[in-house]
């Protein structure tokens, strides 16, 4: 009843921790089995190593956080020959979240996982500031997204996801323009944008001044996102923004994803994506739902 | 590391706006010296990482200084309230056998993951050394705990209220204090201090985190030597040898 | 230690309830003297009455909730005989909200109240959707706001403070085109669109499908708006959303606002202002700030 | 209206998930039948709206049912537990001492704001008929009391496991009961039944709410009549003249 069907994912439960909220599931293994995930999403691949942002990166906000880790990760090579031989031994679909600073560099990085048959999908991480357009992020404009989408599927061999960013006047046009150039699918949402300030020094927490908020303060947004966009495109949504119970996976899927992923949840309970995948068949026959595939877009029909 | 359901045996105010809480595990965990753990505060996201000042029987203590609102609301906790806890967690100070002496240096809320240092140390008969900085005369606590272990405590303050008047450093100097294996923890200032005074020992770090337990990259800091190669604090830390990680205060 | 002067306010306080969420004060004058407010932001009057949407209007989130009220008012012309006469009798500033479903709605009320001596400053609210622009925000598009400020600053009698919308790309952009077109001030913000859903029936909780989050859950994405349009702006800006302490007054100051609005939490506890009044001058003093003035921006200084 | 930390003076399950509550406030408040109070809920942003049911010498008395989060925490609450409650609120079920005799209609979790309707007209010795209305045995309570106040009591269940099978209006046609002034509360479909067999009474209607004062116009519905008058549930209602508001199902 928990199973279901994307491009290229084949997932026995729609449960995926979130990218950069489970490294490459290293930590996480010590604590349970990684098959029981319906999938994971790895932290942001960048073409070379990357040290990433000064510190403080974390600060607190009222039910959710703000990070600025600046896509720390070890450079797609040593992903490919440290951490994806070792996420093969699990029996889980692993998504590559694909990052960079340019477009060519995220073209070069999904030409080098291309070969890796253990990444079944990619996701493009469009929301980060990009150096070739001024820092801004290229999913703020439609065109900038179609055309990053547009190169990324002329050169993968596996499904590409668009994970959209949240800081927009219009959602539903930038998923349209993103389906338009050939994605696969769609994730929403990343982090939008937020500060706090040091009460005794009256500065910034984090030492990027802002970062990027995450946890149930955004789910509304995340869901309402989601709504819009599921009336407007065809392809596929993995719902993501402070997911931390079944009943909100539900929430997820009656706005019209198919399946989510778990963030900054894991850092408050390490074990949520166990515990909600186990209370989710009891969710769904407590609110009269036969399986995954009834709830999605329920809110949408008749 | 686990997580567990800590029920609170005693909270007490032993200095100012310092709180010592004892804890019952339900399992005993093995917890060494340098270890921390990660308390979930009700109404808030992030678990407050909390160093464990001494493991006991079937308890351990931990210390805390209340500075924001997550620590406030453990001060008014009461005993029997349960705790969810996640630790140990990270490195620990490494106990050596073959010393003859060790020096402990600690400031404010630093103190008390030196306290089961210095006990390891005297229940082999290593002599130790102990050197506590505080702001001022109502924040010590601690004092005396290390002297019933048998260790020879040296005292400073800030603003001279008690013991010798200054920072730490002041204090070694003072007492003409020469042991040169140092295992220090307290603010990042001191931490330098000391860094820059020492070549042998081990100094515990602090840092922002969000999951305690090394996937979220929140709590690095770089290698003092090779910018390329970095460290977590939650997991490669807080513990490091001195000399190590670079630090920018 | 507490006055600011700002254009035609001049607050004895910077804390003054947010527009629709203090009604015209009659319910909370019957808990406390609205005197020892800093100002009121009355809700927000179009032209003619107006029911509002269909219910429920209200749904909660974590840290938050969401609005779909619809602008529910008596229309300008009742506000001014029945509301400001006796919202005069109090010694606080009244801000009038204005809306429309068209330009011409706002010029209208304005004009109407013009004459209204107890009415200290405009504020246009720019979030709502507007009829003439296909259900758009004007607060969504430079051009648009750029040009009801314009329209609104010809005629006006009074300072015009101008409520942004956030659920934009770039505020900046849109704050600076305001400024230019002869904003006196800027309120920051408004309401971010979220939904939630039903999990027995699957559908929207509210009748209006999306409404308006608002409460701490947004509090960080308001202090970064605050923060990135201080650096880019000379026009004072009034800080809202999430508001609930003395210290996340002092946050919204550090990040360069002058003054703040309290929306939602007056919901929470209805002595919210009043309580923030009283802890203000010790919270001040507690991180060292001695007035007001030396806390506003304190995080964009050497 | 006030703010008040009232203390849980009980707080026991009396029926399937339905919970009753006394609770002591600081001072005691003049409390009409039908109003409301609103509770804080740790945790929880906005306040939970729930119907008095009855007021006794220095406590009242409020029945829940766990339907979600907020009244889910109620129910785990303990005796001694302190509570933030603005109340009382709204409008009341006006008592009239000219009458002979009164049909109360209850449904579920809206029974218990007509306990104090019947306890004030049978001080009176004026005649009071109850019909309650459940969905199935395991839901029933407040039977007894009813009966306890000398009035005469007819419950139906939605599944026939107790009394009359099906709704109370099913209950009120089976056993003949003609008294022609109402005061009902409970579901939406069941105030809208009584408000077209009805012309004397009171409903009281319930809604989302936010501010629960009259400032928000979260909680409005319209007049029957008069397309352009809307009434705040939580200031003009929750408790209205029958006939008065457009009831939407
Ligand atoms: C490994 C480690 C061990 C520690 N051991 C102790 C100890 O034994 N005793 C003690 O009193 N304190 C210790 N600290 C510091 C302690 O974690 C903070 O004082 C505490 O988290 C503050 O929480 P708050 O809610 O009161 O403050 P707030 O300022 O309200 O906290 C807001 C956020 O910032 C974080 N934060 C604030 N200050 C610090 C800090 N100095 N270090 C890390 N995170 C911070 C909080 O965890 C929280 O996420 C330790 C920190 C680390 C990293
Ligand atoms: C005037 C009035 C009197 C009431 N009296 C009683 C009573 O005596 N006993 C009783 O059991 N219930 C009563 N209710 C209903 C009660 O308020 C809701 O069942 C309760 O708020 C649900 O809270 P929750 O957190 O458990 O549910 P959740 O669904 O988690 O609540 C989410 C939000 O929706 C609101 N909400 C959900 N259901 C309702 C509802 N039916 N009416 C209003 N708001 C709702 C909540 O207040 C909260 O803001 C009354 C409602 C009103 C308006
Ligand atoms: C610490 C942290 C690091 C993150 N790193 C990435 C990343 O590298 N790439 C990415 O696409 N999203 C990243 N995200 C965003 C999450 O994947 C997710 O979209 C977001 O946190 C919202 O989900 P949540 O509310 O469940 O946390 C990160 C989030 C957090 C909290
Ligand atoms: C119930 C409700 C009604 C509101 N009505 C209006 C309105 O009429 N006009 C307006 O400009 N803003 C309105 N707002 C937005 C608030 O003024 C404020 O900008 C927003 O709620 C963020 O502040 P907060 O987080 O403190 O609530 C309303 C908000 C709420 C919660
Ligand atoms: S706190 Fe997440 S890696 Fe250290
Ligand atoms: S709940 Fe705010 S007006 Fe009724």
């Amino acid at each position: 009843m928990l199973e279901i069907k994307l491009p290229g994912l084949d997932l026995k439960n729609p449960i995926i921790p979130a990218s950069g909220c489970f490294g490459f599931g290293r930590e996480y293994a010590e604590l349970y089995d990684l098959s029981v995930l319906g999938g994971i999403a790895i932290k942001s691949a960048t073409l070379e190593k990357r040290y990433g942002n000064p510190t403080p990166r974390i600060a607190e906000t009222p039910e959710g956080m703000l990070n600025a880790i600046g896509l720390q990760n070890p450079g797609v090579d040593a992903i490919i020959a440290n951490e994806l031989p070792w996420l093969a031994t699990f029996d889980t679909q692993i998504i590559a979240n694909v990052a960079g600073a340019s477009e060519e560099e995220y073209i070069e990085v999904i030409k080098r996982l291309n070969a890796n048959e253990t990444v079944k999908a990619y996701e493009l991480n469009i929301s980060c500031p990009n150096v070739k357009h001024g820092g801004i992020g290229l999913g703020t404009d439609p065109t900038l997204a179609a055309n990053i989408t547009r190169m990324a599927k002329e050169v993968a061999t596996k499904p590409v996801y668009v994970k959209l960013s949240p800081n927009v006047s219009n959602i539903v046009e930038i998923a349209k323009a993103v389906e338009a150039a050939g994605a696969d699918g769609l994730v929403l949402i990343n982090t939008l944008l937020g500060m706090r300030f040091d009460l005794h020094t009256g500065k910034p927490i984090l030492a990027n001044l802002t970062g990027g908020l995450s946890g149930p303060a955004i789910k509304p947004i995340a869901l309402r996102m989601v709504y819009q966009v599921y009336k407007e495109v065809k392809i596929p949504i993995i719902g993501v923004g402070g997911i931390c119970s079944a009943e909100d996976v539900l929430e997820f899927l009656y706005a019209g994803a198919s399946a989510v992923q778990v963030g900054m949840y894991n850092f408050v309970d390490p074990y949520i994506c166990p515990k909600i995948i186990e209370d989710l068949p009891k969710t769904l026959k407590k609110y009269g739902i036969k399986n995954i595939q009834e709830a999605i877009g329920r809110s949408h029909h008749e | 590391m686990k997580i567990s359901n800590d029920k609170i045996i005693s909270n007490e105010k032993i200095a100012n706006d310092t709180y010592k809480m004892v804890l019952q595990p339900e399992t005993i965990p093995i917890i060494l010296p340098g270890q921390f753990v990660n308390i979930k505060v009700d109404g808030n996201m992030l678990r407050r990482p909390i160093s464990v000042a001494s493991v006991d029987q079937n308890t351990y203590t931990i210390i805390y200084k209340v500075v924001g609102v997550g620590t406030k609301k453990l001060s008014k906790l009461s005993k029997g309230h349960i705790l969810d806890i996640m630790g140990p967690l990270g490195s620990s100070f490494p106990i050596h056998e073959t010393l003859d002496e060790v020096l402990l240096i600690g400031g404010g809320v630093g103190v008390p993951p030196l306290y089961e240092v210095a006990k390891q140390y005297r229940q082999q008969g290593i002599e130790v050394y102990v050197v506590l900085g505080f702001n001022d005369k109502d924040a010590i606590f601690y004092e005396d705990d290390f002297k019933q272990l048998g260790c020879k405590v040296y005292t400073s303050t800030m603003d001279g209220s008690y013991g010798i008047k200054g920072t730490v450093m002041d204090c070694i100097k003072e007492h003409n204090i020469t042991c040169d294996t140092v295992y220090s923890c307290g603010p990042l200032r001191m931490l330098e201090a000391v860094d820059k005074n020492y070549k042998k020992g081990y100094l515990s770090f602090e840092a922002r985190m969000a999951c305690g337990i090394g996937a979220c990259m929140g709590c690095v800091c770089k290698d003092k030597e090779d910018k390329e190669m970095y460290y977590r604090i939650c997991k490669e830390g807080p513990v490091f040898e001195i000399g190590k990680v670079e630090i920018v205060c």
